[in-house]
C-alpha cells in the first residue's frame, strides 16, 4: 500500500489565521455557555483575539514564505493586508455593541461572524490559489450576508441581506466560472503555476477560454470591490445593513477584494498587462465618475458614503490601472487610511442616528457643530480626509495613487481623478455644511458615547492625522509590501 | 464507460412504464364520479378551513439547512474515508481537526436549541 | 469519450441559462435556484477540465464550490425567510426600500 | 544651521495657540480674544528679527535664508523634506501677514459674539497656512499648507458669513479646490520629470524641461494661481467670498490669501516653466488689463460697500499680475510692492466698512451720506486709505502702480500699460464716487444721526495701517532694497533660463527634424506621457522617441 | 458472435436485459409479497391469522389487493397541483426500483463462455476481466435514497391539504435527519474496505469477515437509520394514521397510492439489501449453495426482522425521534468514524 506524499506543510504560515479561527470559535461557544443578555464582553475579547491575531501576522515580517504546495503565502503583501483587516474588524467591534444594543440586535454571534469575516479577508490576501482565494471570499461573503440582514427586525436590513446576498452569489458565479476557464486554459489553479504556463506559452494570450477567464475574473472582483458598472448592489447594502457593518464592509473585505484582485491580475495574467490595464482605467474612471456624482444627491448620510466609498474604490483602482509598485503600494496606504477615517466617519453617524436610524439624514445635523463641537470636530476631521485633503491620510493616499498613475503615463486619468475629488468635496462639504452653518432644527437627544467608541473614535483620527503628516514609516511598509 | 450506466438507464426506462402504465391503466379501467365534495381536500370532514399553502414551523427549516451543512461535510468524509490508510497519520490528524471544528457547530446548534422539537 | 468541447458547451449554456434567469425571475428562490445552476455549470466545465488535463484540482475545487454552495444556501434562505416575515413576499420587486 | 528654527517657531505658534483656545471654556470670550490676540501679537514680534536678519545680498543658496532642511517623508519614489527658507520676496509676504493678524483679531472684539472660540481657532490655523505657503521650500509642503489654508477660511466665511455664506463658502472652497488639485497632478509630473531626489524648488529651478511639457505644466500652476488671484475670468468667487466674510475674512482674504496666488506666480509658476511663461505673458497681461478694467467699471456700479471693495481687489491684483509680467526690475518690483500695498489699503478698507457695518448692519451706499460730520475721525481715515488705494501720490498705492506702469511700460507689454493706466483713473472715479456718497452730502437718514465715532481700540486698529500706508509712500526704500536682490533672481531665472532653452533647441531640433514643433501652442500635448524621460520602465513609450527627446542632456552633449 | 454494438458485443446487450427483467421481477414479487407476509407474519404473532381468504391461506392476497386497486375510483383534489399530483408517486417509486442496479447479489457465472457477474451495472470480458463496474456504487444507492424524499415532499405539497403538508415535510425531514446518519456510519465500512465499490465492499467480506463483526456500531446505527428513512415503524411518523390520517398520502387513491406503498417495500428491499452488502457479507456464505442464495436468504432475513420491529415495537414521538436521531446517532456516528481511524492507526498493526 503506497502513502500518497503530502506537501510540505508549514503551519507557521497560516498561524493568525489558525489563530482567529480558534478564537472565533471559542467565543461561539462562550455565547452560547455564557448566559446573560449583555455581550459586550464579547467584543473586548474579540479585541483582544485580533489583537494577538495581529502580532503573530506582524511577526511574519520578512522574507516571504511559502507553504502548501504553494496554495498559500506569507510575504509583506500580505501581511501589510492583514493589518488592515484586522484593525478594521477591531474598529467596527467597537462601535458595534451600542449600536446592537440600541436596535436589539446584540446576539452574542455577531463577534465570531465579524472574526470570521476577517479570517475569510486574510485568506483572500494570502491565498495563491484561486481556490483559497476563492473559499476566502466566500468566506467572507457569507459572513457578511448575514452580517448586513444582521438586525431581523428591519426591512431595510433585511433587504440589504437579501440583495448582496442574491448579488454576491451571482457575481461568484462569474468569479468561478473565469477561474474555471483559466484553470482549462493554463491547466492549474495557482497563480505561480499559472504565471508560468503563461510565460512559457505566450500563444495563450489569444486562447479565447484564457482572455474570457480572465474578464471574468476581474468582472466577479469588479463585483466585490463595488466597481462601477458593478456597483449597484453598494448603496441599498450599505444604506440597510447596520451601521458598523457598513463600515466594516466599506473598508476591510473592499481592501481584501483588492488584495486578491491585484494577486490574481498581476501574477497571472502578467502577459495581458496591456489588456487589463485597459480594462482597469475604464472601471477606475467609470466607478469614480459614478460614485461621485450619484453621491452628490444624496441626502441619508450612511448612503452618501456608500456612494462615496464606490468612488473611492475607483481612486484605488487609478493606482492599480498604473501597473507599477507605487500604484500597489498606494492602494495598500490608500486602504489603510480608508478604514481609518471611513470607520470613523461611520461611528460618529452611530452616535448620532437613534433607535431605527432615525436622524440619518444630512438635514438632521443641522446645527450638530455647536452642539458637540469635538464630535462634529472628529467627523469633519474624517470627512477632509476623504476628500483628500492635507495634512490627513486621505491626501497622502490619493497623492500617491494619483502619482502613480502619473508616474504610468496616465496622466489624463490623474485629472479625471482630481477633478472628482473636487466633485467629492461638494457633498462632503454639504454635510458640514448642514453642521456648523445651518441652525438646529430639533433639539438633539443625545445617548452619548460609550467608552468603546471614544476609544475607536480616537484611534481613528489620530491614525488619520499621523499617516497625515509623517506617513513616512507606513508609506515605506507599503512600498516594502509590494516588492514581491 | 458509458456501457456501465446502460443498464440502469434501462432500469430506468422499465420502472418509468411500469409506474406510468399502471396509472394510465387504472385510470382507464377505474369509476369516475367525481363530486364536489369528493375533490375537497380531505379535513376530518368538516369544510377545509383556509389555504394549505401556510406558514409552517421553523423547525423543517432549521433541519433542512442543518441537514445540508452536515451532509456537506460527508462529501469530505466519503473520499477521505477511501484513501484513509493511504493518508496515514496526517489524514486521521487532519480529519480530526475538521471534526472537531465540526463539533464546534455542533455543540453551538445544539446550545441553541435548534436540535430540540418541543 | 466525449471531446471536452461538447461538455464545455453544455456548461456554457447552463450558465447562461442561469444568468438569464437570475437577471428576469422575480422570485428570489428562483433567482437563488438559478444562481446554483450557474454554480453547477462552473462545476461541470471544472470537472471536464479535470479530466480533459488529467489534473485533480479542478474536481476537488468542485468539492469545495458544492460545500460552498451549500453554506450560502443556508445562510440565503435563512435571509429570505428573515425578508418574507417581515414583508410577507419573496418577489424582488419588493426590496425596493432602498432606493435612490 | 545652528540658529534657532525661527521659521518653524513663527509657523507652529498660532498651531499651540489654537490648540491652546481648545481647551478653554467657550463661553468665556475675553480669555478667548486675550489669547488668540497675544498668540498672534507674540507671532508678529517673533518675524521681527526676519527683517533685522535678513541680509539681503546674502549668499545662501538661492538667495534663501532661515533655511530649515529636515527629510520628512522618503518613501518609495518621493522624497520629501521639511523645507523651509525666505527670500526678499516671501520675507514682506511673511511680515504682512504676522503684521494683519492682530489686527484682524482685534477687529473681530464686537464683531464677533458668538462661537468665538471657533472663530479664533480658524484664524489661527489660517495663520499657520498663510505663513506655511510662503516660507516653503519643497514644493509638496507648500501644497500642504496651500491647502490647509482653505479649511479655516472655509468655515469662517460659512460660519460667520452674511446671508449668502453657505453659497459664497462653497463656492470659494470648489473653486480653488479645483485649481490646486489640477496643480497637484502637474506638481507630480514635474517631479517625476526631475527625476529622483526631493521635491525641493531649488533643484526643480535648475531643470530644462521641453516646451511642450513645459506649457501644459505651466497652465496647471497658472490656473490654480489664477483663481486664488483672482484673475478675470476666474475671479466671480471673489465677490461672493468678500461679501459674505466677516470684516477680519474679508481683511484676511484680501489682505494675505490673494497674495499667494501672485506669488505662486513669482515663486513657481514663472521661474519654473520659462519657456511657457514667455509664451503666455500676452494671455495673462491681456486678462489682467481686462481685468483691471473690467472689475473697475463693475466696481463702480455696485451697490454695496464691501462688493465694491471686493471688485477694486480685483483690479488691484492685475495690476500685481501686470508688473510681475513685465519682468523688469521695475516691473516686478512694483508688482510685489503693489502686493503688499493691496493688503494694507485694502486690508483697511474692509476694516471700515466693518466699522460701518457693525454700527448700521448695513453696507449699501444708498443708507449712507454725510457720515462725515457724524464721524470725524472715521471720515479722515477712509479718506486716507481711500487715496492709498487709488494711488494718489505720498501714499504707499502710488508708489507700487507708478512702478509697475513704468515697468510695464519700459518691457514688451506697453501697450497694455497704456490701456492699464485707464484703469487709475477709473479707480479714482469709483473710489472717490463712493466716497463721495457715503461721507458728503446731506445726513438725512435719522439711523445716521446717532452714529458714534470710531472708539479707542478701531482707531488702534487702523492706525498702525495708516503708518504702513504713509511710511511705504514716502520711503519704500528698505524694502525695495531688500528685494531687490531676489527679484534680479527671479529675473534672471527667468529670463537666462529661457536662453539656455533656446540656445539648447537647436541642438536638439537638429536630431528629429519633425519632432520639434518649437513651443507653438497645440503642439504635441498628447505625446507627452510616453516621452516622459523619468520613466525609462514605462513600457510602452514608442521606440525611437526618448533618443530624440530635447530633455535629455546627456544625449545632445553626446552629439 | 462478436458483432459488436455501441462498442460492446451482443451478448453484453443479452446479459444485460436478462439481468435486469429477472432484478425487476422479482423485486417485484417480492414487494407484493412482503405485503402479504408482513400481515401474515404480524398476524401469528398477535396470535391471530392474518389474510386466510383469497388462495390457500391467503396466498393470492396481494393479487387480489392490486386489481382492487386498479379499479379504485382516481379522486384528485380540486386545488392540487395536478402535474405534481400525477408526478410524486412516479417520483418516488422509480428510484426505489433501480437502486437495486448496483447491488451484487451473486457470485460471478460463466454462461456459454462469458462470465457474467450477478450485479446489473457491470461487466466482464471474455477473458474473465472485470471491464467496468460502478465503482461509487454507494454514492449511487445514496443519490437514489434521497430523490424518494422528492415524491414525498412533492406529494404533501401537490394535495393541497393540511395533513398531507404536515405528513410531507415531517417525512421530509426525517429522512433527511436518518439519512445524514446512515450515511455518516457507513463511511467507517469505507475506511477498512477503501473503496466505494459494492463489489469490493462484498468481496472483502469473503470468508465471514463481515463488516458487522468489525463495525458493529455502525451495523446497528445505519439499520436503525434506514429504517427511519424508508419510514418504516417505529418511525413511521409520516403516515402517521391517528394523527395525520395516511400524511403525504391522504389525497391519494387508487393506483397511485398503491404506489407509495410499493415504492415503501421496494425501498425496505433495497435497504436490506445494502445493509446485507455492507456488513453482512453479500452473497457470501458456505460453498455449498450458490450465492444469490445466500444474498436473498439474508436480505430476508432482514425484511422478517423488519416486520418483527414492526410487530413488537411502539411508535416514536416525532420529538423522540428528532433527538435520537440528531443527538445521539450523528455524535455517535463521527465518533465511530474516529475511534475506527485509531483502531486501525494503532491498534490493528
Amino acid at each position: 500500500m503506497e502513502t500518497i506524499a503530502m506537501p510540505a506543510i508549514n503551519l507557521a504560515v497560516i498561524m493568525p489565521e489558525i489563530l482567529l479561527s480558534c478564537i472565533a470559535m471559542v467565543l461561539l461557544l462562550v455565547n452560547v455557555f455564557v448566559p446573560g443578555k449583555n455581550k459586550a464582553y464579547l467584543g473586548y475579547l474579540s479585541i483582544i483575539g485580533l489583537a494577538v491575531t495581529a502580532a503573530s501576522a506582524v511577526g511574519g515580517w520578512g522574507p516571504s514564505v511559502s507553504a502548501f504546495n504553494g496554495s498559500i503565502v506569507q510575504d509583506n503583501f500580505a501581511i501589510f493586508f492583514k493589518v488592515i483587516f484586522l484593525i478594521s474588524a477591531g474598529l467596527a467591534i467597537l462601535i458595534s455593541d451600542r449600536y446592537m444594543v440600541q436596535e436589539d440586535c446584540n446576539q452574542g454571534e455577531l463577534y465570531p461572524m465579524i472574526l470570521f469575516a476577517t479570517v475569510g479577508m486574510m485568506l483572500m490576501a494570502a491565498g495563491t490559489d484561486m481556490m483559497v482565494i476563492f473559499l476566502g471570499l466566500e468566506l467572507l461573503s457569507i459572513c457578511l450576508y448575514v452580517l448586513s440582514g444582521w438586525n431581523r427586525a428591519s426591512l431595510a436590513s433585511n433587504e440589504a441581506g437579501l440583495k448582496y446576498f442574491l448579488l454576491g452569489a451571482f457575481s461568484t458565479g462569474f468569479l468561478l466560472y473565469g477561474m474555471a476557464l483559466t484553470y482549462g486554459a493554463t491547466g492549474s489553479t495557482k497563480i505561480m503555476a499559472i504565471s508560468a504556463y503563461v510565460m512559457g506559452n505566450p500563444g495563450v494570450a489569444s486562447n479565447p477560454l484564457f482572455v474570457v477567464g480572465m474578464l471574468l475574473i476581474a468582472v466577479g472582483f469588479s463585483f466585490k470591490i463595488a466597481a462601477a458598472p458593478f456597483h449597484m448592489w453598494t448603496p441599498d447594502v450599505y444604506q440597510g445593513a447596520p451601521t458598523p457593518m457598513t463600515a466594516f464592509m466599506s473598508a476591510g473585505p473592499k481592501a481584501a477584494g483588492f488584495a486578491a484582485f491585484i494577486r490574481v491580475m498581476i501574477f497571472a495574467f502578467p502577459m495581458l498587462r496591456a489588456e487589463w490595464g485597459d480594462l482597469l482605467w475604464i472601471l477606475a474612471v467609470l466607478t469614480m465618475t459614478v460614485g461621485n456624482i450619484i453621491a452628490l444627491s444624496q441626502d441619508n448620510v450612511k448612503r452618501m458614503l456608500a456612494y462615496s466609498s464606490i468612488a473611492h474604490a475607483g481612486y484605488a483602482l487609478v493606482g492599480f490601472a498604473a501597473v507599477n509598485a507605487e500604484g500597489a503600494a498606494g492602494i495598500l496606504f490608500y486602504m489603510l487610511s480608508y478604514a481609518f477615517m471611513n470607520i470613523g466617519a461611520f461611528a460618529v453617524i452611530i452616535l448620532i442616528t437613534k433607535k431605527g436610524e432615525v436622524n440619518g439624514n444630512v438635514q438632521d445635523l443641522a446645527g450638530f457643530g455647536h452642539k458637540k463641537p469635538l464630535l462634529a470636530m472628529v467627523l469633519s476631521i474624517f470627512l477632509f480626509s476623504l476628500a483628500g485633503m492635507p495634512p490627513t491620510a486621505g491626501f497622502i493616499g490619493k497623492f500617491y495613487l494619483f502619482s502613480a498613475a502619473i508616474k504610468a503615463g496616465y496622466v489624463w486619468l490623474a485629472i479625471i481623478g482630481v477633478l472628482n475629488s473636487a466633485a467629492s468635496l461638494y457633498y462632503y462639504l454639504r454635510v458640514m455644511v448642514f453642521m456648523y452653518m445651518k441652525d438646529p432644527t430639533e433639539d438633539f437627544e443625545w445617548a452619548g458615547a460609550t467608552p468603546a467608541i471614544a476609544v475607536c473614535l480616537l484611534v481613528a483620527v489620530g491614525a488619520t492625522l499621523v499617516l497625515g503628516v509623517v506617513p513616512g514609516t507606513v508609506l515605506e511598509l507599503a512600498q516594502k509590501a509590494v516588492q514581491f | 464507460m458509458l456501457g456501465a450506466y446502460l443498464p440502469i438507464l434501462v432500469l430506468v426506462v422499465i420502472a418509468c412504464l411500469f409506474g406510468l402504465g399502471s396509472v394510465v391503466f387504472s385510470s382507464l379501467i377505474g369509476q369516475k364520479k367525481p363530486s364536489q365534495v369528493k375533490l375537497a381536500p380531505y379535513e376530518c370532514g368538516c369544510e377545509p378551513v383556509g389555504s394549505a399553502r401556510e406558514r409552517f414551523s421553523i423547525k423543517f427549516y432549521m433541519v433542512a439547512m442543518l441537514f445540508i451543512l452536515f451532509d456537506i461535510e460527508a462529501v469530505f468524509l466519503y473520499p477521505w474515508a477511501v484513501l484513509f490508510k493511504r493518508l496515514g497519520m496526517f489524514g486521521l490528524v487532519e480529519m480530526g481537526l475538521f471534526i472537531v471544528i465540526l463539533f464546534v457547530g455542533y455543540i453551538y446548534v445544539w446550545k441553541k436549541g435548534a436540535l430540540e422539537w418541543e | 469519450m466525449l471531446a471536452i468541447e461538447n461538455y464545455l458547451i453544455v456548461s456554457a449554456i447552463l450558465f447562461a441559462i442561469g444568468t438569464i434567469g437570475v437577471l428576469t425571475k422575480r422570485n428570489a428562490i428562483v433567482i437563488f435556484m438559478c444562481i446554483e445552476l450557474m454554480l453547477n455549470a462552473v462545476n461541470l466545465t471544472f470537472i471536464a477540465f479535470s479530466r480533459h488535463l488529467g489534473n485533480i484540482d479542478g474536481q476537488v475545487f468542485v468539492f469545495f464550490v458544492m460545500t460552498v454552495a451549500a453554506a450560502e444556501a443556508a445562510v440565503g434562505l435563512a435571509l429570505m425567510i428573515a425578508f418574507f416575515k417581515n414583508r410577507e413576499s419573496i418577489d424582488v420587486e419588493d426590496i425596493n426600500l432602498l432606493k435612490l | 544651521m545652528n540658529q534657532l528654527p525661527l521659521l518653524s517657531i513663527l509657523t507652529f505658534t498660532p498651531l499651540i495657540g489654537a490648540i491652546l483656545l481648545l481647551f478653554v471654556n467657550k463661553n468665556s470670550h475675553g480669555v478667548l480674544r486675550t489669547i488668540a490676540m497675544a498668540v498672534t501679537v507674540v507671532t508678529f514680534v517673533l518675524s521681527l528679527p526676519l527683517i533685522t536678519g535678513y541680509n539681503a545680498p546674502g549668499s545662501d543658496i538661492g538667495g534663501f535664508q532661515y533655511l530649515e532642511n529636515v527629510p520628512w517623508i522618503a518613501a518609495g519614489p518621493f522624497q520629501m523634506s521639511y523645507h523651509l527658507g525666505i527670500d526678499g520676496i516671501s520675507l514682506w509676504l511673511v511680515i504682512l501677514t504676522t503684521f494683519i493678524m492682530p489686527i484682524a483679531i482685534l477687529s473681530t472684539y464686537t464683531a464677533v459674539e458668538e462661537k468665538v472660540k471657533e472663530y479664533m481657532i480658524c484664524l489661527l490655523l489660517l495663520e499657520v497656512g498663510m505663513i506655511g505657503t510662503f516660507i516653503s521650500m519643497d514644493l509638496f509642503l507648500f501644497y500642504i499648507f496651500w491647502e490647509i489654508m482653505l479649511i479655516p477660511m472655509y468655515f469662517m466665511i460659512g460660519i460667520w458669513g452674511g446671508k449668502n455664506r453657505i453659497y459664497a463658502a462653497v463656492k470659494f472652497f470648489i473653486y480653488t479646490a479645483v485649481g490646486s488639485l489640477l496643480m497637484l497632478v502637474a506638481l507630480i509630473s514635474l517631479y517625476f520629470k526631475a527625476g529622483g531626489g526631493d521635491f525641493s524648488i531649488l533643484r526643480f529651478y535648475q531643470l530644462h524641461l521641453d516646451p511642450a511639457t513645459q506649457m501644459w505644466m505651466f497652465l496647471a500652476f497658472a490656473l490654480a494661481f489664477a483663481i486664488k488671484v483672482p484673475m478675470f475670468p476666474l475671479h466671480t468667487w471673489l465677490p461672493d467670498a468678500h461679501t459674505e466674510a466677516p470684516t477680519a475674512g474679508s481683511v484676511i482674504l484680501a489682505a494675505v490669501m490673494l497674495k499667494c496666488g501672485t506669488y505662486g506666480y513669482v515663486r513657481f509658476a514663472m521661474p519654473l516653466f520659462p519657456d511657457a511663461n514667455a509664451q503666455f505673458t500676452p494671455l495673462i497681461a491681456t486678462l489682467s488689463v481686462i481685468g483691471i478694467i473690467y472689475a473697475s467699471l463693475v466696481a463702480m456700479v455696485q451697490q454695496d460697500v464691501k462688493k465694491l471693495v471686493a471688485y477694486s481687489s480685483v483690479a488691484h491684483l492685475g495690476f500685481v499680475m501686470l508688473g510681475v509680467y513685465a519682468l523688469n526690475q521695475q516691473g516686478v518690483t512694483g508688482g510685489m510692492l503693489q502686493m503688499l500695498n493691496h493688503g494694507v489699503s485694502t486690508g483697511a478698507l474692509f476694516l471700515i466698512v466693518g466699522f460701518i457695518y457693525e454700527r448700521r448692519h448695513t453696507r449699501a451706499i444708498s443708507d449712507f451720506g454725510g457720515l462725515a460730520k457724524q464721524m470725524p475721525v472715521f471720515a479722515t481715515m477712509f479718506m486716507i486709505v481711500t487715496f492709498s488705494s487709488i494711488g494718489l501720490p505720498g501714499t504707499n498705492g502710488f508708489v507700487g502702480e507708478f512702478l509697475v506702469l513704468l515697468g510695464s511700460f519700459e518691457s514688451g507689454l506697453r501697450w497694455y500699460a497704456i490701456i492699464a493706466t485707464s484703469g487709475v483713473i477709473l479707480s479714482a472715479v469709483y473710489m472717490l464716487w463712493m466716497f463721495q456718497r457715503v461721507m458728503f452730502g446731506e445726513l438725512n437718514n435719522p439711523k445716521n444721526q446717532t452714529l458714534k465715532d470710531l472708539n479707542a481700540r478701531e482707531v488702534a486698529i487702523m492706525l498702525p495701517l495708516i503708518f504702513l500706508i504713509f511710511f511705504l509712500g514716502i520711503y519704500p526704500r528698505p524694502i525695495i532694497d531688500s528685494m531687490a536682490p531676489s527679484i534680479d533672481r527671479l529675473i534672471a531665472q527667468t529670463k537666462v533660463q529661457k536662453q539656455v532653452a533656446e540656445a539648447a533647441m537647436p541642438a536638439a531640433m537638429a536630431l528629429p527634424p519633425g519632432h520639434m514643433a518649437v513651443p507653438e501652442a497645440g503642439a504635441a500635448p498628447a505625446g507627452m506621457p510616453e516621452g516622459h524621460p523619468a520613466m525609462p520602465e514605462a513600457g510602452a513609450a514608442p521606440a525611437g522617441m526618448p533618443a530624440g527627446h530635447p530633455a535629455i542632456p546627456a544625449n545632445n552633449e553626446a552629439k | 458472435m462478436d458483432t459488436l454494438i455501441l462498442g460492446l458485443p451482443v451478448a453484453y446487450y443479452i446479459a444485460m436485459v436478462a439481468k435486469v427483467l429477472v432484478a425487476f421481477v422479482f423485486v417485484l414479487l417480492t414487494v407484493a409479497y412482503a405485503t402479504y407476509a408482513e400481515r401474515k407474519i404480524i398476524g401469528h404473532m398477535q396470535v391471530r391469522l392474518g389474510p386466510m381468504r383469497t388462495g390457500w391461506h391467503g396466498l393470492l392476497q396481494p393479487i387480489a389487493d392490486g386489481v382492487k386497486l386498479f379499479f379504485k375510483e382516481e379522486i384528485v383534489p380540486s386545488q392540487a397541483s395536478k402535474f405534481a399530483f400525477l408526478v410524486a408517486p412516479l417520483v418516488a417509486l422509480i428510484p426505489a426500483f433501480i437502486s437495486f442496479a448496483v447491488i451484487p447479489f451473486g457470485d460471478n457465472i460463466t454462461i456459454g463462455g462469458y462470465t457474467v457477474p450477478l450485479q446489473i451495472a457491470a461487466y466482464y470480458d471474455q477473458a474473465g476481466k472485470q471491464v467496468f463496474d460502478v465503482n461509487v456504487g454507494v454514492l449511487y444507492i445514496l443519490a437514489m435514497a434521497s430523490l424518494g424524499v422528492y415524491g414525498i415532499v412533492l406529494a404533501g405539497w401537490a394535495s393541497n391539504s393540511k395533513y398531507s403538508l404536515l405528513g410531507g415535510l415531517r417525512s421530509a425531514a426525517q429522512m433527511i435527519s436518518y439519512e445524514l446518519a446512515a450515511g455518516l456510519a457507513i463511511i467507517s465500512v469505507f475506511m477498512l474496505s477503501e473503496s466505494l465499490s459494492l463489489h469490493k465492499i462484498v468481496a472483502d467480506q469473503a470468508g465471514g469477515a463481515w463488516y458487522a463483526f468489525k463495525q458493529p456500531l455502525a451495523f446497528v446505527i445505519f439499520f436503525i437509520c434506514s429504517l427511519a428513512e424508508i419510514n418504516r415503524t417505529p418511525f413511521d411518523l409520516p403516515e402517521a394514521e391517528t394523527e395525520l390520517v395516511s400524511g403525504f398520502c391522504t389525497e391519494y387513491s387508487s393506483m397511485k397510492y398503491a404506489m407509495f406503498f410499493m415504492a415503501e417495500y421496494a425501498n425496505m428491499i433495497t435497504v436490506c439489501a445494502v445493509t446485507t452488502t455492507l456488513f453482512l457479507g453479500g452473497w457470501h456464505g458456505p460453498a455449498f449453495l450458490p450465492g444469490w442464495f445466500w444474498f436473498i436468504a439474508k436480505v430476508y432475513f432482514l425484511i422478517f426482522l423488519c416486520m418483527w420491529i414492526r410487530a413488537t415495537y411502539p411508535r416514536y414521538r416525532y420529538d423522540q425521534l428528532m433527538r435520537l436521531g440528531w443527538k445521539v446517532f450523528l455524535p455517535l456516528t463521527l465518533v465511530n468514524v474516529m475511534a475506527t481511524g485509531f483502531w486501525v492507526m494503532f491498534i490493528s498493526k
